[in-house]
């Protein structure tokens, strides 16, 4: 079985491209040429430079000695976090950028939750001088408003999305309803593997880079390039595309994917899409995704704004279908102690999204031996006030 | 034959107009369809609402919003509207996002649209290839017309394919935006209606999106067959009672 | 002439050991054995493995092409921004608990300004599992907030320092009190090149690691290692010392200092030692420092908490009064200004301590073909409100 | 012969006061001084104060940030004792950080203090070796004695090398703290005052740091010559009249 996606734009019985008539021309000229400009010679030169010398790449793998002892296991931390602007969003909107470029857009449109897309895309647009505009959720630039002022800095604008949940499922309908107004010289940034075929495949090419770095860095470490395990969290996925991207077919590395339960998978607040998800259609895209028996998209909630999606992109759910990857369900509760048991142990306070990763190695046990990647893919700075909120610190 | 082919062979220009079932109250579905019936409307595009309706504007989507917690659902609608043939005539076309009619299953969807006597579908995000592929068959047993949507930006060949696989009209969206954004048509537009009437298709083309009174009717059908309003009529049900729905409409058609 | 430190502590005139009895066991134990331990090959390799998989050395030296097209000339970047915990501090602070480990200590404190050295230190401690004690002026805790949040997030305490003007000065003489207080079981990690001999080098050393990396990679670059001008901002002068370090003999290389003008140099409201100093003795070393006539040392200003100092480190004194830097000062207007260009530009939203670096562009004209390295010492999280509440953002 | 070396040649326990110049109020100065004296104090130290003071304790700090607000400087102080010598015998020692000192310039500063008739210094942050090798020549010129510090962690060597320069007394620092900060002795420090008794120094010790009260200087002079008295004397000043000195110190010596 393939893991990857197939020529149609499908992993398995997920993916495709659900668009209204309005987005087709924009989608299809992206899909007859995202792999063609991606192989270019001259775009991969680009990009790798600028992943290079101005994202900081490679992003260090990083043994967590003190993690490790505490949970007698060998657990490697890739480290997202130090990545220009904070965490895995911008190794995306770099390539996604110079795609623009080729496809000779001049506007640039995004969707953002917790604001590092947002930001990753402001900053991409500052450095090509592109025009910028950033949808998020009115309730995510509440909580986010670090973020906010990031991208205001960074000279992009910042458009409230007030409809439905006001969170990042919502941003996603303004930013796509943007894109069919402007047809022409937009392109539109998406944040991770959702949306309609090709984004899902184009964004964990740009963040598969993640997972060949862990390749040869664990090849230097350990002598192997395969770890027993790879952990990441899944918001729309992006993160854990990357993490598995490149170990994908090989069923030796076991891949867990975590998802945001907010206050409990069955509490009605939580994120859980495989635990509560089914097949359907959210933006554009078929995949797993939390909704009534009616087939109206359910708000989901976790304290993570990064998390709090109803979906999951279509290369998860055929991970989740086909049992490649195990999914395991993490509660607000159990993610910040874990962010904070991080901070405490290695000096390192993730991003909250990143703190699920981490809880569960609260939940599982490891073998001593096993050689544990947990992708943290972003910093907590923009979280500091919900930790202090949360632990009252 | 369907009721849309033989309302498209009438020698006039046709009004057809969009609503939010459920909207501005739960039970209004019925009598809106009959008052647009009686005020002189051609043909009725029965919104089924969705969360998340990524193609529509900000006033359907907000009826959309309101109707779903009025309590509007698949069973509902289908339910409102079984008697619906016993007193309404002109050809009803459900409109509605794939998601909640793929979770009903679409044979079941198009088996109960048959029974109550719905004509087409029109369903923004389903894609040509996944209904050719996958659904054609069905939509064709229980007699249904699929609508198509073409836009500015679609190309001639694209064009040219999808009245090749349509069979009632081809819905022509004014201008690539979503609905309710513009207001009036300029010289772009109208070239646009000029070229596709110059391509002859075999499906005639009603526009839609930016039509909201007479004036715009007047410039969208001159090269077309029709054209619909929606966030006009929706915005004007906000504000009105259903009884007035004639005043709407007249003042459309005069 | 020699710019580097003397064997008996000084640089030129500047420098020494100015201290209490109370703590000349606890500076001579230091004296006595950092460069031994820092020649050590096990304390080499340790430093050097956590400063690559930890901190996420080299920091890339970033070509900055829309910021070189607008000034006309080559700028490159130094990113110590993209360090863990976001500045050039965590070299040193890396550093030092390794050495503090050495030395038998087991409690940290520390003194610290915008927080960054604070953050840094409360960072290895946590890595190390030490207790870690920071000590902070009452003002800098107030308007460095997310520092102070990370801080305790990390385990650290944070004491305000309330006498003086209870900014950086006020909290490095409550820092001394602690150490006077712990002589045996304490290391003082010191945040810049400022303090009693060893300090000033020791800090040098593990802040040297800058311009080692700026060397090969312009040689990569530009077929040299050595740039037309370095220039770094300086609060005590620790990012400088490591921009400097390796270019302090050969005066082909051009140095510019730039340090915070306040509200303007005369305003009264200023931290431009240069401009405003003379030779005295601040926190155990003789340099430049402002002061009263009377010797009374004066309250600084500036918009820049981590520039807020009214001395600086004693190699910088020396670089001064031999006329080796260029020293610069910039108001806080033309650092805010410069730090928005920065972030429009490039994308890349600076500390308001590196934007003082920055704002020399327009002060200064550079030849087309010069190369400037500017130090962008840290990144501009921390500020963010500071930014917003001045542009309005 | 030097104040402070006859004073050290009574055979009694030495009592000596630390205050803050210019503290309650800037004129206090030679009042505090002359009541000291009236009281049977033995010696008196006169902090110049300095904005920095690291080696000092909160109480100390407090009044010297007082003092110069209050407007103390270097030239109100001196200014203050040019005649002091007209009212007061015993030993007066001028205690400050060397920034001031340095501004004032060392030489101008030592001659000054001859002029006015101090005694010695206590300069906590001028080091050793920059004392003996760019100083010590100065001091003597004009016959001021340079105190010297010891703390518990002072190593033997080091106590034995600042006894071979010292020619008045060695200050022991009671604790390795700052001032005013223990209260009462333990055994620790009981241990290391017999310690360096045991020593048999040249100079004789006078202990600083942590006394505060009759207990306090009893311990403290079991074994040293002498005891220093700061935090304690500036808290009684900063709660009670400058008259009341006597009784602060009556309470100290019984
Ligand atoms: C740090 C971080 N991790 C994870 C996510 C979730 O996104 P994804 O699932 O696409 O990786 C986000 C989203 O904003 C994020 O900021
Ligand atoms: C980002 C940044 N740059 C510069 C400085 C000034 O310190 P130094 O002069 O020691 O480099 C600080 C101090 O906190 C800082 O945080």
């Amino acid at each position: 079985m393939s893991y990857n996606i197939n020529d149609k734009g499908y992993y398995g019985e997920f993916g495709g491209a659900y668009i209204p008539e309005m987005l087709y021309p924009n989608v299809e000229e992206l899909r007859q040429n995202y792999l063609k400009i991606m192989a270019k010679p001259s775009f991969k030169e680009e990009f790798d430079q600028l992943l290079k010398d101005y994202v900081g790449r490679p992003s260090p793998l990083y043994f967590a000695k003190r993690l490790s002892d505490k949970y007698n296991t060998r657990i490697y931390l890739k480290r997202e976090d130090l990545n220009h602007t904070g965490a895995h969003k911008v190794n995306n909107t770099i390539g996604q950028i110079l795609m623009a470029q080729r496809l000779g857009k001049s506007r640039i449109i995004a969707e953002t939750g917790a604001g590092q897309h947002g930001v990753a895309t402001a900053t991409v647009c500052a450095l090509m001088g592109m025009e910028c505009i950033v949808y998020m959720g009115e309730i995510d630039i509440a909580r986010q408003a670090p973020n906010v002022a990031r991208m205001k800095m960074l000279g992009a604008q910042v458009r409230p999305a007030l409809s439905g949940s006001r969170t990042l499922k919502d941003a996603t309908n303004e930013a796509i309803r943007d894109w069919i107004n402007n047809p022409v010289d937009t392109h539109y940034i998406i944040g991770s593997v959702v949306g309609p075929h090709p984004y899902p495949d184009m964004v964990a090419r740009f963040q598969a880079i993640v997972s060949e770095e862990i390749q040869w860095q664990l090849k230097e470490k350990e002598g192997t390039s395969k770890p027993d395990y790879v952990v990441a969290c899944v918001g729309g996925g992006s993160n854990a595309a990357g993490a598995f991207y490149h170990y994908l077919d090989d069923t030796d590395v076991k891949l867990i994917a975590v998802e945001a339960a907010g206050k409990g998978v069955h509490s009605g607040e939580s994120a859980a899409t495989s635990a509560l998800g089914r097949e359907g259609i959210i933006h554009g895209s078929k995949t797993l995704l939390m909704q009534t028996n009616d087939g109206q998209i359910t708000e989901p909630y976790s304290i993570s704004a990064g998390l709090d999606y109803p979906g999951v992109g279509p290369m998860h759910a055929h991970l989740y279908a086909s049992g490649r990857a195990e999914f395991i369900s993490i509660t607000d509760d159990e993610a910040m102690v874990a962010g904070l048991e991080l901070s405490k142990l290695e000096g390192i306070i993730p991003a909250i999204e990143s703190s699920h990763a981490f809880a569960v190695l609260d939940q599982k046990t490891f073998k001593t031996d096993d050689v544990v990647v947990i992708n943290l893919s972003g910093r907590g700075d923009k979280d500091l006030q919900n930790y202090i909120d949360y632990f009252k610190l | 034959m369907n009721k849309i082919n033989q309302k498209l062979q009438e020698d006039k220009k046709l009004l057809s107009i969009y609503f939010s079932a459920g909207y501005p109250s739960l039970n209004d579905t019925v009598p809106i369809i009959e008052n647009l019936e009686k005020s002189g409307v051609d043909m009725i595009e029965i919104g089924l609402p969705f969360s998340d309706p990524l193609a529509d504007g900000p006033t359907i989507q907000a009826s959309s919003t309101e109707a779903l917690k009025n309590g509007m659902s698949t069973n509902v609608l289908f339910d409102q509207l079984k008697d619906i043939r016993k007193t309404v005539s002109i050809p009803l076309i459900v409109m509605g996002y794939f998601n909640p009619i793929l979770q009903y299953g679409v044979e079941a969807f198009c088996k109960k649209c048959q029974d109550i006597g719905i004509d087409g579908l029109i369903i923004p995000d389903l894609p040509i290839d996944v209904y050719n592929d996958q659904y054609k068959a069905i939509f064709e047993t229980y007699g249904l017309i699929n609508v198509f949507l073409i836009t500015p930006q679609t190309s001639v060949e694209r064009i040219n394919f999808i009245d090749s696989i349509s069979n009632g009209f081809i819905y022509m969206v004014s201008s690539a935006s979503v609905t309710g954004s513009s207001s009036g048509f300029g010289d772009e537009q109208t070239a646009y209606f000029k070229r596709i009437a110059n391509m002859k298709l075999k499906n005639p083309q009603i526009v839609g999106f930016g039509i909201s009174n007479n004036e715009t009717f007047t410039q969208a059908t001159q090269y077309a067959k029709g054209a619909i309003i929606g966030s006009a009529f929706i915005k004007f049900l906000t504000n009105n009672n259903l009884e007035k729905i004639d005043e709407f409409v007249t003042n459309i058609l005069n």
